[in-house]
């Protein structure tokens, strides 16, 4: 295992300990393992988080016009119920708190638990259910489909509706919308390897991809060749077209995850908007980067959002995190 | 079973989770996140560490504070489902500083409630379940059929790792597994894998063979 | 060799392609392969360039603040004199063009050719030559030190002068100020492959770093045992250090080399910003993530500059371009 | 050498450049970035076609011509060089419309002279110069002691094939291959190999050999 760490074990705090370093106009409570700007009196607080090894997602979300709170777990595995009381506790402005979770049982169960021990201390909490990726079937057989690329769009929409003033249920609603016209598909052309262990989270051949990966390398439908970015995005975008049309005005995620040189993704984004311009979709908004990742696998995801105008106007407004930031 | 082997039990726990650490999380990388291992035993240890100061003077009081450790310190899908485990096992025990071979069969059942209400998965969906559930079977036939808390809890064990074995062939519907499909036919459920050495554990503090 | 392309000869076209969509606000010339965000009347012109693969390098630094025009080559390959020529004049406001250019025999000759052309036409250009790394000993029995992290701060500064009415003469001068100022050390863990060849760069060990790597996969000061993030960040800032104190107010870029995933770099950052510490060097600006990269090495490079107030200042001055944006 | 001789040796120098650019880029991957068969095969083919188009009516013409293409379409540190030693060598053509042997030898020598000073790199650098050096020298020998343009030219590949064997023991002072210092030695200088290419290009086209 070639990492830039310390020790397996203390990844996740060197880290935190770097992040609060790099960023001080934010907080990091190293005990409770949240990153907060903290509470804004009157607003709704936001509070993300999930395993570790996503960055720049959750903590790189945090700032004006997005979330309040982040909190991570060790890597790949959800954060526990008290730090997620803790930075609930720590955003509370007396709006009430709402909790944006990807849909992994290991998440929901422990923001569930949160939010139940938030509410016996008084705290009005919502949840918000992110649950985009296409590549998992959505049947009463699966744990449901995970949240993956989508999360980014609802945490910074519900962070700007947060912002203007919108209550808690409104800024659930909000989140859900976001959500339901969300979707999400991923491609590997690597695994990943998770520092704890130090070896590959899977196999794949010189000449092979999984295609609908999650964002932990859980392997997706199938494998198949090695193919152009052309038929990648082709995958994706069909994947996802045979779930939510997308034959409107949408915005469009290019997600590198990882270990995906940026000059490839401006090659996806081309395939992308040139698929999507024959489908009859018009991309109105996009982000081509690294978002939401899988340590150092090599792939990306593609998500797209069907846009209305008022999330588009939500969408423009003003932001200023680390990784996301504009308009002010 | 008095305060002390309850502390025992879950001191067991956490030695042999700690001991099979690699091989948990190696059963979690072939159909789920390869982390299993690693979760359980920064919990259970934190649970054995947290109990050595605890001042739990029930057996329920330990299995609440065991309980609300692995919830605070596991994280990932199973923590919070062990976690309910040993608090609803230890809610049902009450104020009682000893435990008979009825009272541990209703509090192992009580434990499969807790994580039955939680993760809402049914026995054969490939998980913990397939483990625990037999087990609390087996220990209420033998329990019924006279065995005493020796007994009880080997039949448990051994029902457990039968379950165990029985999760081989099955297809995931919960937890993370539940995204490969067909591919998770031909793996043991790690989640499964860990019960049985819970249910162990307890068997061989039961017949006093602990370290 | 598995990459998100079309076919190696496409990589650069396409790349473009997939830049221009993603960023309508600057446009593409594809038939003279630069970007640009247009001329601005009396203001100097800045054109950077090289070759492609360090992606956000710089066509990511092109906008307000920042760049007027970058000239992307081959994958690793200088552009040439044309592509120069022609971004030098479209980004003519009046005030002259100056040329910002990394110290590589191939970058420097063509940027020269450009110059002369562009000075028969009878525009003024100026050019300074970044070059910052330390793992290159400055003889006269190499080409000089090698152009690296230290671009981006050049850019950025003097993109800042610009902006605010500088002239060329002092444009110039603040961007051999900032180089001068400037240190950079970089460490690999994996090499990349080039498209066009197919193959890694070089050859690593499963258990070796190449100390002082180039951004192009050129080999450094030596090869070492992989090493702690702590460790790979001493031996980065000894090295600066021998050759610029580094005890006084710095701006530190801890830089992912296109394959490290961005918790490795908080590690980094969280070592780095310790060390500086034990040595009385005091960290007041700082950036973390990818900004020059060697397509998917993965590996690090640390960047510092000591700053006067002035520098400060200018690198506080808003910034609007797709990979550096603050303040307006 | 009339037009006609000089389009066929660029042609010629064109097509060995694309037959060996593989090899060509192996010696850079060795020693520098790995890209030099790539640039040149580029720069050549460019300059061959946009010369299949261009009213180039004399041999200066020719020469001049292929420099500016391969100015603009190489990139790279060989692309300025080897466009401008045909610039070089072109211009001091002038408008000749046959080119005899001495005057072939005083454009070489112009080659040589445009890559010394726009790289500043000295023979003994391990650069292109070192196989050019030495053929150029070679050619006046042989010219000074009467050989025609096909013993002229011939001797000119020959010393830059020696020049090139000679670059393997050198260290690398200038361009992308001066940064590995000492482990540069035991290593063909690339643009010392594509020079070789190139009057090997020119010694067939002489001869009246080129396909
Ligand atoms: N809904 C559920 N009900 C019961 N057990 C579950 C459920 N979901 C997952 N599990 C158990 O959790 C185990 C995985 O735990 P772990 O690897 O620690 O968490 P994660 O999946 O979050 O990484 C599975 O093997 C399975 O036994
Ligand atoms: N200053 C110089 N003078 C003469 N030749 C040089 C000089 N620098 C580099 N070269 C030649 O250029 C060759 C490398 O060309 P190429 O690989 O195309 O460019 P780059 O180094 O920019 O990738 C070297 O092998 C060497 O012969
Ligand atoms: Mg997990
Ligand atoms: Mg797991
Ligand atoms: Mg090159
Ligand atoms: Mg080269």
């Amino acid at each position: 295992m070639k990492k830039l760490i310390n020790a397996p074990d203390d990844v996740l705090t060197d880290a935190l300990i770097g992040f609060g370093a790099a960023y001080p106009e934010l907080t990091v409570n190293l005990e409770d393992r949240y990153i907060t700007r903290g509470p804004t009196a009157g607003k709704v607080g936001l509070v993300s988080g999930g395993g570790s090894g996503h960055e720049p997602l959750h903590g790189g979300f945090v700032g004006y016009g997005m979330l309040d709170a982040a909190c991570p777990g060790e890597v790949f595995t959800s954060p526990v119920p008290d730090q997620l009381l803790a930075a609930t506790k720590a955003v509370n402005g007396g709006a009430g708190v709402l909790h944006i979770v990807k849909n992994y049982t290991g998440d929901v169960l422990n923001f569930q638990m949160a939010a139940e021990l938030a509410g016996d201390d008084g705290l009005q909490v919502e949840s918000v259910l992110v649950n985009d990726d296409v590549a998992v079937e959505n049947s009463t057989y699966t744990a449901g489909r995970r949240g993956t690329g989508g999360t980014v769009f609802v945490e910074k929409i519900v962070g700007a509706a947060a912002e203007r003033g919108a209550d808690l249920a409104t800024c659930a609603a909000i989140g859900r919308e976001v959500n339901d016209r969300s979707r999400s598909f991923g491609v590997a052309l690597t695994a990943n390897v998770i520092p704890a262990t130090g070896s590959p989270g899977f196999e794949l051949g010189d000449n092979e991809i999984e295609i609908g990966v999650g964002i932990h390398g859980e392997p997706g439908r199938a494998r198949g060749p090695m193919s152009t970015a052309r038929e990648v995005a082709a995958i994706a975008l069909e994947a996802i077209h045979a779930d939510m049309p997308l034959d409107d005005e949408v915005m469009v995620m290019v997600n590198g995850l990882g270990g995906t040189p940026l000059i490839e993704l401006y090659v996806v984004y081309a395939a992308v908007a040139d698929w999507l311009k024959a489908h009859g979709g018009i991309i109105t908004r996009n982000l081509v980067g690294d978002y939401i990742t899988s340590l150092e696998m090599a792939g990306c995801s593609i998500t797209v959002c069907r846009m209305t105008p008022d999330l588009t106007d939500l969408w423009d407004a003003p932001v200023q995190t680390p990784a996301l930031r504009w308009g002010r | 079973m008095d305060t002390s082997a309850f502390r025992a039990w879950v001191h067991e726990s956490a030695r042999l989770i700690t001991a099979e650490a690699e091989e948990l999380t190696r059963l979690d990388a072939a159909i789920g996140d390869g982390d299993h291992g690693i979760n359980l035993r920064r919990g259970f240890q934190a649970a054995d560490e947290m109990l050595d100061k605890a001042e739990a003077e029930t057996p329920g009081a330990v299995l609440q504070t065991v309980g609300r450790a692995l919830i605070s310190k596991t994280g990932g899908a199973s923590g919070p489902l062990y976690g309910t485990a040993f608090r609803q096992a230890g809610k049902s025990l009450a104020d009682a500083t000893e435990v008979d071979v009825a009272r541990l069969g209703s509090s192992l059942e009580a434990a499969f409630n807790g994580i039955q209400q939680l993760g809402a998965a049914h026995e054969g969906d490939k998980t913990m379940l397939d483990a625990l559930g037999p087990a609390v079977t087996a220990y209420q036939v033998a329990a019924e059929g006279g065995a005493d808390l020796v007994g009880a809890t080997r039949a448990a064990a051994e029902a457990a790792e039968r379950g165990l074995q029985e999760t081989v062939p099955m297809l995931a519907r919960k937890g993370r597994a539940s995204y490969l499909g067909e591919r998770t036919i031909g793996h043991q459920d790690p989640g499964a894998a860990s019960t049985v050495l819970i249910l162990r554990a307890l068997a061989t503090v039961a017949a006093g063979e602990a370290t």
